[in-house]
């Protein structure tokens, strides 16, 4: 058991998944030789061969159209989209295609394929290497929309993802790539070496998409979070000191309802954070669910504090990134009532 | 001209409109039998000017002329003749029912039944078909059940998919015809995509993307020839031109280009175009590009030269947009007539055998619809279960949908 | 004031705008010399001239892409997009383009710009001609989203969404084109002709955009629907004699929360419908907003009655289709408690 | 070759890896001078074979030679070099910044400076640019403030776009350059859009369409040549091909296509394909495409041919993919050396006269970041304000952007 970084377990998920399966294949920008702009596929080309891991040219359309191309035929394809601010022209065929295929063709064709793209801000990539477009595939029926939080989940669930007979979305959050970040920018830079999560099995293993997970156990109040916003709500309950309880989602569609009810319902209040912007984001529809699952237990509103409705900018960065300051304000107001 | 002097805009639009006389002034016909026929292995350069030409084997009294001359035995000929008979009466037959109400939405391939007929008799068990929804004729020519076309059609209880599509949006799999989508020029991409896994796993298959000159205007279309070009796809690519898209003639999706198949010297692909109502000529560039891909030399590029004798679809009325008499003054003929002209002139065939196979098929479709009918239309007979609609948007249905399903009542 | 078709007023609200200001240009598929496969756009070519109405190429991507371009070189571009359901090809100049435009040149280029498309189920279109993707419009910073429900707001929202100095995409129920629509399929076909909202009057207007409208005033329960819906909800109310007050919400994105507020805080219950899949639909984000700022005014928990999480089925649609009969089952259920 | 016997797919790849020689035997470049010159408005197809030639008017030794020899005058290529040198010395002074943390991220223009600072002298007061991030020497060969692109690039509070983009982003109006976005290739339809609008308004503007090689594959680009082609538009479509696309060697994208420019073709488009690293070419070249636009004779494909000579930004080390020597085994040279060489033989420039400008030039950006740096980089003085961020998401504020202003305390 040795430690990896949230790249070398994505890689090591790549290489697992690869070795025990020669239906799967993968490529996308930059991913061949050079391994990605992320280094998530580095070493795959040389060791599978450039059938089989390869650069494509830029068109993320034509790389999700020929990798549901290569599904139905029956391939395992696992492909990149570089940054998720660059998946939308590919939308078409993940949206009319990809998620529909199963259904319309009545299980004729299916399209077992895995799109991968990093997620959200904090690296001062401006409005087009931060978005974090979750909300929009969770409203696409066919779709199942993933997003890891630490090395350990981002290798099982990729692994689960590779496998899954249905089309994934996996979003990879990029500012903890190297380390758990928890919005204090200014802070050292924290690494995955001295986290438990980091601590990755070289050895192939999934873990079930579909299962949220509790981070911290509390009883004030209840986080719900996934991403890099974990790290963000468990600085803000330890900074206010509030007993509040983190469910990390893990995977947005299908939804781990249960855990999310059966916590708001013990704490009775709830907090929801995400990087995204705040109209029809994901927040939204969590919002939606708790208020109607768990009215008679709610004693507060439903707070959501996510990214503001507006381009994610460049120099006001940190104004824009949700952190610990404005997460602890909002468990705060929780608690006022 | 501008109003004022400076720019002005250009905007494409048909010589004629409805009360206006048919003028094909404009399309160049070769005489039959022009056109070479280079090695399949040839650079694309070495045969560009077949972009640019039309290839056409039969000659207007009916003979095969010229070294596209096809390779077809008389019985094949005789075949793809009543495979091309029984999609136009399968056609009528569907929009007679489409007007009785018995389903919502019908589309024709009246004009254009030699393409896919001629095409898929080129192809092998094992490849695969990325279609538009105007080529009816890739099935028919499998003798693929005709009942189970007008399940699908009537969105009947023995629908294959369930009701849950339109009309014509047929998937068969086991026949090589990709699930049809609604949302144009997607399966191009697709196709070169299933083509490339194809080659990854060291198999033998091809796989054939299908579509209409005006959705070559399309991301797909780019999107397929950049990954085709790069990874040479064994892939063959398909412009069905047919001179319309719904009410917009092919002059705004071609532009200022001689041809759509010249769309494919810009990307190395081999290019050719092909007189898509001469069932030989198609037969035979099929087959010449069909080997391209198999000896893995890469994708080709086909423009099928033809006219869409019908209205878009049942929705739609052409007399609104372009002359009525049009469909008559096309110059390259009807591909039944002039295939069946070709048969006679062989011996192989005559009047009388050709109006017996007219009754044939005609009682063939009959007895296909009256037993479709009687399992059920859109309007009678019972309908797919409303509970099969949860079914089916994943491999294994997930807690949300399981409450919706129930929530429905099912 | 004669009376209209949604048809005619659109085509009325084309015409009065290319009038008033020759900056406008109405380009799309089949909507020149044919005016439109909806017949929206009948006549304005041969009125005003092949270069300010044309017919464009297959390509939802060059529309929107050069009506950017037109934008911003200073003209007024109202593009037609066929079906809602083609609109994805062009998703990323609409996201990444359309809608920063302003703000990523802090003003030095805008777009004013209007997308309309047809939208809503009903017409056995099946899974490529029946969507509502209203929701994934409304979490993109830098879009307005209007979707009118009468024949007279059509023409007064589109002169003025033409007006406005933003992209606005404007969604138009196909199932409202030739009448009023309440989900009785069965039923004969109403029409615009007897019906107040179908007198439309020939002359130039504009309704400001943002504004919501109550359609039945109530006391029990608050409906909040918006194109066909509205009248699915009007069924709904009369046919349960329940006391429910209708909101027309008009526009989505700016929200009139104003009007919403007042009643739910009155009536204490809310009942959302629309036609679009549930999760994550606008539904989500109206629901997270009530509960937010109605808490304590709510009795029971907010429903949203909407179209399944599957694609659109053709044979089932009317299984799909969220009638009169599912709202009213959530009405009735509204009042329980 | 196949692993077992079937099909195999191609994946193209550079002859070269770090550790090799660099190798551009393959790059054919033919004499200067050798490319006939047609009127402008001649027939495309009577022009081909300028999208496979290279277009070059300075010979070996620094003459200018052939029927595209320049039309400049001494003073402007004195200009145009002035310009590409005030380009390369800018980059380097905010690399150096950018490695010093003053800033988040740069790109250079280096190597294929004189593809953006030719064109730009080619062009009207009106005209518009569509951008890339690799072309600011259209700004800065307008005398455009170097103040005001480094106050862009720090992010400071005098930033013309309030620190909203990431460096490099510009916006400029007044200049005819339209904001740059990240996504590639957006921009290719919008300036057939802004051209086809010029032209509806009976205007005289043109405008300029920038893409790389490696963002050709994107859909934007199809849409653009359709739309372009089709209308007729007043634009002029520059690909900059610098061999590479990030870590991706052109091959990826150009595929089995002799050249970029030959994707021109299907649409009709006159193509041409010119030496990017030789001003005098790319300012003929680029002064005849304009003049097409502007007698309204329809839209022109150019291809430069140059190399990235930098990596692909400050986040990138072209290490790691490509040989370290390539730069220098690049067979067309340095657009600044070639010019200045050209100017020496002419008699109207020195080695003296160019360390003298090289000072000069180094003084003014030297002068110029200093006083930007006073106003802030992103790591001093006071940012853009957060408040500001709320702003121009719409023209006016909708009551939702208020509340959340509010919330975030301004
Ligand atoms: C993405 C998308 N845009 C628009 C449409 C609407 N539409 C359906 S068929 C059609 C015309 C297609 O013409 P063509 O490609 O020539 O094929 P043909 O109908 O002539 O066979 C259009 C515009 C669609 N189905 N999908
Ligand atoms: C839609 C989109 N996809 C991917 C990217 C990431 N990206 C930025 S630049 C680049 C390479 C572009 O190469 P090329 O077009 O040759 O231009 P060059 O950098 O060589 O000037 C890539 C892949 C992007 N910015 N936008
Ligand atoms: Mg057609
Ligand atoms: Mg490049």
């Amino acid at each position: 058991m040795s430690h990896m970084t949230m790249i070398e377990a994505i890689r090591s998920a790549h290489d697992c998944s690869m070795e025990r399966d020669d239906r799967v294949v993968v490529f996308g920008q930059d991913v061949g030789y050079f391994g990605g702009v992320f280094r998530c596929t580095s070493g795959l080309q040389e060791k599978y061969g450039k059938t089989r891991c390869f650069d494509s040219p830029i068109s993320e359309l034509g790389i999700v159209g020929t990798a549901i191309g290569m599904a139905a035929y029956g391939l395992r394809p696992c492909v990149e989209v570089q940054f998720a601010d660059y998946v939308y022209p590919a939308f078409d065929q993940i949206v009319s295609e990809a998620a529909r295929l199963r259904h319309r063709s009545a299980g004729d064709f299916t399209c077992p394929l895995v799109i991968r793209m990093p997620v959200g801000g904090g690296i001062f990539g401006g409005q087009t290497h931060s978005q974090s477009p979750e909300a929009i595939f969770t409203h696409v029926s066919g779709l199942k929309t993933v997003m890891p939080s630490n090395p350990y989940d981002a290798k099982g669930l990729l692994a689960a993802a590779i496998e899954d007979p249905d089309p994934v979305i996996f979003l990879e959050p990029k500012r903890l790539y190297n380390g758990p970040f928890d919005g204090h920018h200014d802070a050292p830079i924290a690494s995955w070496r001295n986290h438990d999560a980091g601590k990755v099995p070289e050895d192939y293993y999934a873990l079930p998409l579909g299962k949220a997970e509790v981070r911290r156990d509390g009883t004030q109040v209840t986080i719900l979070a996934y991403g890099t916003m974990v790290y963000v709500a468990e600085a803000a309950a330890s900074e206010t000191g509030i007993d509040a309880e983190i469910v990390d989602l893990r995977t947005l569609l299908p939804l781990d309802l249960e855990t999310i009810v059966s916590s708001v319902q013990k704490t009775g209040r709830c907090v929801i954070v995400h990087e995204a912007t705040l109209t029809s984001g994901f927040g939204a529809e969590l919002a939606a669910l708790i208020q109607q699952h768990c009215f008679y237990h709610l004693e507060v509103p439903i707070q959501r504090v996510t990214g503001w409705d507006t381009p994610y900018p460049h120099a006001q960065e940190w104004d824009y990134f949700p952190g610990p300051a404005r997460v602890g304000r909002a468990l705060q107001t929780a608690l006022e009532n | 001209m501008p109003k004022k002097s400076g720019l002005s805009l250009h905007v494409p639009s048909p010589g004629v409109r409805p009360g206006d006389a048919p003028d094909f002034s404009e399309v160049e016909i070769p005489k039959a039998g022009e056109a070479g026929r280079p090695e399949v292995d040839v650079e694309p350069e070495a045969m560009r000017d077949l972009a640019f030409s039309v290839i056409r084997v039969l000659s207007k009294d009916g003979d095969a002329v010229g070294p596209w001359a096809s390779s077809l035995g008389d019985d094949e000929l005789i075949d793809g003749l009543r495979n091309m008979m029984t999609v136009r009466s399968f056609d009528n037959r569907m929009v007679l029912a489409q007007r009785q109400g018995k389903t919502s939405f019908y589309m024709k391939s009246a004009g254009e039944e030699a393409v896919a007929c001629a095409f898929q008799q080129a192809l092998r068990k094992g490849d695969m078909n990325f279609p538009t929804y105007r080529q009816v004729g890739l099935l028919i020519s499998q003798q693929y059940p005709l009942i189970k076309l007008m399940n699908q059609i009537y969105s009947n209880e023995q629908d294959p998919i369930h009701g849950r599509q339109m009309p014509i949006m047929y998937s068969a799999k086991d026949y090589g015809f990709f699930s049809i989508s609604g949302n144009l020029t997607t399966q191009f991409s697709q196709a070169v995509g299933w083509a490339m896994a194809s080659a990854i796993s060291n198999d033998k298959k091809i796989a054939v993307g299908w579509v209409g000159d005006g959705a070559t205007a399309e991301n797909d279309f780019h999107a397929a020839m950049v990954f085709a070009s790069t990874y040479r796809a064994p892939v063959v690519l398909n412009i069905v031109n047919n001179q319309w898209a719904i009410s917009t003639f092919q002059g705004i999706a071609k532009g200022g280009a001689a041809t759509f198949a010249s769309r494919g010297h810009g990307f190395g692909i081999p290019s050719l175009r092909v007189d898509g109502n001469d069932f030989l000529a198609v037969h035979s560039v099929a087959t010449w590009a069909c080997e391209r891909a198999r000896r893995n030399l890469g994708p080709t590029l086909i423009e099928y030269v033809t006219y869409r004798a019908g209205g878009h679809s049942t929705s739609d009325d052409p007399g609104a947009y372009r002359p009525k008499e049009e469909g008559d003054a096309w110059p390259l003929g009807d591909p039944i007539l002039r295939l069946k002209t070709h048969l006679i002139k062989q011996g192989v065939w005559s009047e009388q055998r050709h109006l017996e196979a007219e009754q044939e098929i005609e009682a063939q479709v009959v007895n296909a619809q009256k037993a479709s009918e009687e399992i059920g239309t859109l309007i009678s007979g019972s309908p797919p279960s409303a509970r099969d609609m949860f079914e089916g948007v994943f491999e294994e249905m997930p807690a949300h949908l399981i409450r919706q399903r129930q929530e429905a009542g099912y």
